[in-house]
């Protein structure tokens, strides 16, 4: 038994020592810091209850057994009040944790005005993610990836062209579902600079499992690098394979279902391939994004994913350094 | 463990009749299982209806000669359904029987009436959430309806048989009727729900 | 008690009973449906190996099309795969929801090349003249195979088990688990064509 | 009116001449016939129980395989598709074909022989719902065998389950064995509550009701207002996937959420129609084994109640995270907190029932120790995730599975395992191994603790739920290797409680009719109990009738030993209103049951299956129905 009265304890030392970049403790955002000092409070409160009563427990269990006789001269009262005031706290407890939970809630709620606001779709299985027009240029598209100012409020507008998936980057907010006929929203906030991992919270399919995403929150000035760096169009290449890539590309399925703007290609079924190249991971989040795991994943997605909506497109060796040649060159 | 005789239960009735018998209650209980399904159905309507832009969704307001029709022949059928029920509970075998009859042809009725209700509606089931609604709401009546009738008419004729002359069948009539006026008083809301909310 | 029953009567009733599992079983077992989520490439690229009429209709599929039980005719999964694809690939813009519109329609009874499999699968790989263009280099194989057992299964007059339901968009027509060409038939001025295609 | 003076009458008959003719009257025949054809309470009962078992066996040897693919990342052993087609069958088998059945199961066993009557209320309907209920379960499994089973979740959101995207009939099996599943758990239902109402020994009155009957009483109440909400849910799926309706098509009309909304409106309840039989069982043991009643009979009856009518303004909070409004949100989490108040009550009665006891540690006591423990941490985690800030961080992640295992195993299974224990002997009329009890107790409470405790923390670590793997890169693999190892110490411990329960009920010691010196009914007769229960119905002047300055237990006479007969009593003080005939053993029952199970698996395919099943069932009802001239047709 006693383990088991240290465990609520260790749940609290263990899992905040180890809070990595997908974790509710260790939040680096404010949305999430709030809800992590909830966290702390009520886990704290329930394991102080949860001891006292296993303690009543083992008192009951031991004093019963020591006394025998004792049992029959004693009255209820005792007791009753004993029983009454034990339900009384309760009351007065959970009131405390309902008032400290509504006031949590009202701080992670939107604000009226944000500075910055991206659009994030939910497919099955990768997060498509739409920048606005705004005075500093026109608007794009991405995948798996969503860049934020660092300390800056941003709202995200979360919405899904299939089934239900959530979007759960637990270092920087709660999770908020993505539903079908429905807009959501969602305020992430980063505080420190820094590359925060979430995934799909809500079942969806065959590859739940495999639906990350990273956000990436970074300074002013570097975020406004990347925006422009994204608002351009693909960059050719004197470099014969990677020449070679591209016409392989547009020749097979590839530009079918991917779009790589300045291209001919603009198939609009898979993710955005413009500046696939610079985005840390490919398949959301599936792998490191390099010109080996490109080619990997490009010769059989099938088997790094099964289910996945790409299909296996046959290829020659060659075809496929070139095209992963191609994918790695868009930066 | 020794017994001890303390009563003696030789002087009750061999059956209950009303709240003393089982089946009454059974009835009841699932009278409140179809009630709470009714129940739900209109919940589902009304919680549609304030989602939709506009309502009905593109079609027009049901025409309200056959549902108000039944609605009228729904409310008088409780009359005889009455009678049933207390010559049933007088136990008199020939009015019971003379009384099921009617019940049986008042049963039918209301089927050949529905069967103008859904066209009323100008919607089908497969255009949108308000048709796959209010089919689905005619059709769950139309089947406890039709469940009735089935059960009023195979009590007809046991009635005509060997068993008829029994506390036990009469008890049977009883909540048979019981369970009618529950088809009638479901209707009541549903019709509200149906022909006059969208008029709204 | 219970009524009498002989012991061969009772033996009748037994054996029913058993009959009624091994049926309920092995309908469970036809529809049976296990998802192949990756094509070997071999077989995928066995797929290609159709042979073909000379007219380009008609022909037979590779042995090894039936050694794997025909899933694209008769594969949920598959069929629903070629349903995605059917939009993703934009069929639509020139056929419709099936009932056509710069394309011919899949809902007519008139299958201009006949409704084989084989017929279908050559006609989105190759192309056909006036308009159809070829998807040889935008799809693969195994994805031309699903998208023309869907188109198949539209156009079907005896609705498959294995056939997609409605999507979640606007409804134009019954879905393909329906018969939309059983219940959109029409028939023309010029008449079906018995020696094309299935009649309704 | 009491017309028929004629019967022969149980009043001076002897002991064992009443016996003699009972046993003729009451027994179920033997051989085959006789078996598909029984309305005894016991041996459905019975039936029941093991079937669940049985079920809850095959649903853990899912949950092996879950952890045996999730011991490492990026593991191969299992599928994305079979794997979400397993832990949808773990999870849809757990709480459809186990844990509701099998609570339902003691009580079509139980509630009959604590209000000591002769048979349940509505016998012929008990054999249909078992007959119901096995059917479903073998659509189910046999679905799974054959690789078709549903991989949607066990609450099948909607448009992942949806015609859209469930492609082929995995979807509607699960949404069919729904119906099978809630046709036999509201005919239960309906069985409890009239016999409780309406079969009560003559003078228990409503503050004399054992706390399990009581208990059972408001478990059915919430079958019944719950259930038909997961029909209308399941229905309007089925609808939209088969003949195209529009409930959850947002594009015209429909809404996603309305799942949602009707599923949990029943999923919630569900909760408690699981726990609150469990409640009634640690009340039944406790008494038992602190040799007291238990304390505050009144305010155990009220938290009962109080739970029951709280438990439909939770549902709410399931749908958190799914856009609703903040204000209603807070509404839910208030009503969700709550529901900690009677629960709280119940607890500390349990406390203070064992302060002024005398505990005996026999197993069943055991396992409700276990339970205090675990269910107190269980519904700890529930307060945290009815919190809505709280459960943005844990909803769908592996802290939710945490809690809802320490709520429904710790606070049902452990409770169950002791009921097992305790009424084993009942059931069988021999005894369970207390030597083997104390060590499976100990491998189920070390392994349920080791494999699910850890979980808790795993889901702050952000893993997400029915995730089929996770990469290496993950901080997760090592909580879950050693979750899988400790799964394997669970698993002995059930396998071991499998083992004994069949060795003893082969050849337990014999077991005496009052073996615990329990004070309730049940006990008041032999251990197994006759087909009749009782020789003579027991009269009732205590909440607990067989107390030990009891000398004789007080009974009446007056019934006919020529026909099935027991006492309808009034609801309230339960004075005897009528002798009432018992339905004799039937096979149309079972005729009717095929014939639904054939209307709705065939509805799976067609909707006209609901037009042309419609009559093989109304013939079989008709059969079932129409009298066949035997005394108990007759008044």
């Amino acid at each position: 038994m006693k383990t088991h009265r240290a465990l609520p304890l260790s749940v609290l030392v263990l899992a905040s020592g180890c809070g990595g970049y997908q974790s509710a403790l260790g939040a680096k955002g404010a949305p999430a810091i709030h809800v992590e000092h909830l966290i702390v409070g009520i886990v704290a409160v329930c394991t102080v209850i949860w001891i006292l009563v296993m303690m009543m427990l083992v008192l009951a269990l031991v004093r019963a057994r020591r006394s025998v006789a004792s049992q029959a001269t004693g009255s209820e009262k005792p007791l009753t009040v004993a029983v009454s005031a034990a339900i009384a706290a309760t009351v007065v407890i959970i009131a405390g944790m309902t008032i400290a939970s509504f006031y949590t809630t009202r701080n992670i709620g939107l604000p009226d005005s944000t500075a910055l606001t991206i659009t994030v779709r939910g497919q099955q299985w990768w997060w498509q993610v739409f920048y606005a027009d705004s005075p500093a240029g026109p608007g794009f598209q991405t995948a798996n990836e969503i860049h934020i100012p660092v300390g800056r409020d941003v709202r995200l507008r979360l919405e899904s062209p299939d089934v239900i998936h959530s979007f759960w980057v637990p270092s920087l907010a709660g999770k908020q579902d993505l539903v079908p006929g429905r807009t959501n929203s969602l305020l992430l906030r980063a505080e420190k600079p820094g590359v925060y991992r979430g995934q799909c919270a809500e079942f969806c399919g065959l590859q739940h499992s495999h639906m990350a995403i990273l956000v990436i929150a970074e300074t002013q000035a570097a975020f406004e690098g990347w925006a422009a760096t994204q608002r351009l169009d693909a960059a050719g290449s004197a470099d014969p394979d990677i020449a070679a890539g591209q016409a392989s590309f547009m020749a097979k399925p590839c530009a079918a279902c991917h779009t790589v703007r300045g291209t001919p290609a603009g198939g609009t079924t898979g993710p955005d391939l413009t500046h696939v190249g610079g985005r840390r991971t490919i398949a959301a989040g599936l792998l490191e994004t390099t010109r080996g795991s490109l080619a990997a994943w490009i010769a059989d997605p099938q088997t790094l994913k099964p289910g996945n909506n790409m299909p296996m497109v046959p290829l020659t060796s060659i075809e496929l350094r070139n095209i992963s040649a191609y994918m790695e060159s868009l930066k | 463990m020794k017994d001890k005789v303390v009563i003696d239960l030789a002087h009750l009735p061999p059956h209950g009749l009303g709240t003393a018998s089982q089946s009454w209650w059974g009835t009841l209980a699932f009278m409140l299982i179809e009630g709470t399904g009714f129940a739900l159905a209109i919940v589902v309507y009304l919680y549609l209806m304030s989602l939709a832009p506009q309502w009905p969704l593109d079609a027009a307001p049901p025409d309200l000669v056959a549902g108000t029709t039944l609605t009228v022949f729904l409310v008088l059928s409780v009359l005889p359904n009455i009678l049933v029920n207390r010559w049933a509970r007088q136990q008199d075998l020939r009015k019971v029987r003379i009384g099921l009859i009617v019940m049986s042809l008042v049963g039918i009725v209301p089927l050949i009436l529905r069967a103008f209700e859904f066209p009323a509606m100008h919607i089908k089931w497969d255009q949108n959430a308000y048709g796959s609604i209010v089919w689905v709401m005619l059709g769950l009546h139309t089947t406890h309806i039709l469940t009735d009738l089935v059960e009023t008419l195979v009590l007809t004729c046991l009635m005509f048989s060997r068993h008829a002359d029994n506390p036990r069948r009469f008890g049977d009539v009883n909540d048979n009727a019981m369970y009618w006026n529950f088809v009638v008083a479901t209707w009541l809301p549903m019709y509200a729900c149906l022909y006059w909310v969208p008029r709204l | 008690m219970a009524e009498k029953v002989s012991s061969s009567s009772k033996a009748v009733f037994a054996l029913a009973g058993v009959l009624f599992l091994a049926a309920s079983g092995a309908i469970l077992g036809w529809f049976r449906q296990p998802r192949e989520l990756r094509l070997d490439p071999p077989l995928s690229a066995n797929l290609d190996r159709i042979k073909l009429m000379p007219n380009g209709i008609s022909g037979s599929p590779p042995e090894s099309y039936f050694a794997i039980g025909k899933p694209y005719e008769s594969d949920a999964w598959n069929l629903s795969q070629g349903k995605r694809l059917y939009a993703w690939f934009g069929c639509g813009s020139c056929h419709g929801d099936g009932r056509g519109g710069v394309g011919p329609s899949f809902l007519d009874g008139w299958w201009l090349y006949g409704p084989e499999m084989v017929s279908i699968v050559a006609s989105i790989r190759d192309g056909r003249p006036h308009g159809m263009p070829a998807f040889r280099d935008r799809m693969t194989s195994e994805q031309i195979w699903q998208l023309a057992g869907y188109v198949q299964t539209i156009g079907s007059y005896k609705p498959k088990v294995a056939a997609p339901s409605r999507n979640d968009d606007r409804q134009t027509r019954p879905a393909e688990n329906r018969g939309p060409a059983k219940i959109l038939f029409d028939e023309g001025p010029a008449g079906v064509h018995p020696d094309q295609g299935p009649t309704p | 009116m009491t017309q028929d003076g004629d019967g022969l009458r149980d009043s001076s008959m002897e002991g064992s001449e009443l016996h003699r003719r009972l046993t003729a009257i009451w027994s179920t025949p033997s051989g085959l016939w006789g078996a598909l054809s029984t309305v005894d309470h016991k041996i459905i009962g019975r039936r029941y129980v093991t079937t669940a078992f049985v079920f809850l066996a095959l649903g853990g040897v899912l949950s092996l395989l879950i952890r045996l693919q999730l011991a490492q990342p990026e593991a191969r052993f299992i599928g994305p598709d079979r794997y979400n087609q397993i832990f949808t069958m773990h999870g849809t088998n757990m709480m459809f074909l186990f844990a509701v059945p099998v609570m339902q199961a003691m009580a079509i066993y139980l509630v009959p022989l604590m209000v000591g009557t002769r048979n349940i209320a509505f016998p012929r309907l008990n054999a249909f719902s078992y007959w119901v209920y096995l059917a479903g379960g073998l659509l189910l499994w046999i679905a799974f065998a054959v690789d078709t089973g549903p991989d949607v979740g066990w609450f099948a959101y909607v448009p992942l389950a949806g015609p859209e995207y469930g492609a082929g009939k995995r979807a509607d099996i699960w949404a069919q064995m729904i119906t099978f599943t809630e046709v036999s758990a509201l005919a239960v239902a309906v069985e409890i509550v009239v016999t409780v109402f309406k079969q009560r020994a003559p003078g228990m009155s409503l503050d004399r009701i054992p706390l399990f009957v009581w208990s059972m009483l408001v478990t059915s109440f919430l079958v019944i207002m719950a259930m038909p909400a997961i029909m209308v849910a399941s229905s309007s799926l089925i609808l939209d996937r088969l003949v195209g309706t529009h409930f959850f098509n947002p594009a015209e009309g429909g809404d996603v959420l309305l799942w949602q909304h009707l599923f949990w409106f029943f999923g919630h309840p569900e909760v408690y129609i699981i726990f609150l039989p469990a409640v009634g069982m640690v009340s039944t043991i406790v008494a038992t084994f602190t040799r007291r009643p238990v304390f505050g009979y009144l305010g155990m009856v009220m938290a009962l109640i109080a739970t029951g009518v709280l438990a439909f303004g939770l549902w709410v909070h399931h749908m958190f995270v799914a856009g609703l409004p903040r204000l209603g949100e807070s509404f839910f989490t208030a009503s969700s907190m709550a529901i900690a108040v009677p629960a709280g009550l119940q607890i500390f009665c349990w406390l203070a029932t064992m302060w002024a006891g005398r505990p005996v540690f026999k197993t069943p006591f055991l396992f409700v120790i276990g339970f205090m423990v675990i269910f107190v941490i269980g519904g700890l985690t529930g307060v945290m995730v009815a919190s809505v800030p709280f459960d943005t961080q844990v909803h769908d992640t592996y802290f939710v599975v945490a809690h809802f295992h320490y709520v429904l195993v710790g606070g049902a299974v452990f409770p169950l395992l002791g009921a097992v224990y305790y009424w084993f002997p009942k059931f069988t009329g021999r005894m369970m191994s207390e030597t083997l009890g104390r060590w499976i107790f100990g491998l189920i409470f070390t392994g349920f603790n080791l494999t699910f405790f850890p979980m808790h923390i795993l889901g702050l670590q952000g893993m997400p739920r029915r995730i089929y793997t996770y990469q290496p890169e993950m901080p997760w693999s090592g909580l879950n290797l050693f979750i899988s190892l400790s799964a394997v110490i669970l698993a002995l411990g059930f396998l071991l409680f499998f083992v004994d329960a069949i060795r003893s009920a082969r050849s337990g010691s014999l077991a005496p009719a009052n073996p615990w010196g329990a004070r309730t009914l049940e006990w008041a007769t032999s251990s197994p109990p006759p087909p009749y229960n009782f020789a003579r119905l027991p009269v009732v002047d205590r909440l607990d009738p067989l107390s030990d300055d009891i000398e004789a237990v007080p009974v009446a006479s007056g019934l006919r030993v020529d026909r099935r007969e027991l006492l309808t009593s009034s609801v309230v003080h339960a004075s005897p209103e009528a002798r009432e005939a018992s339905p004799g053993d039937s096979i149309w029952p079972l005729w009717a049951a095929l014939a639904s199970t054939l209307m709705l698996i065939w509805s799976i395919f067609s909707p006209w299956a609901v037009v042309w099943g419609s009559i093989p069932l109304a013939i079989t009802l008709i059969g079932w129905f129409w009298p066949k001239g035997v005394p108990e047709d007759e008044a």
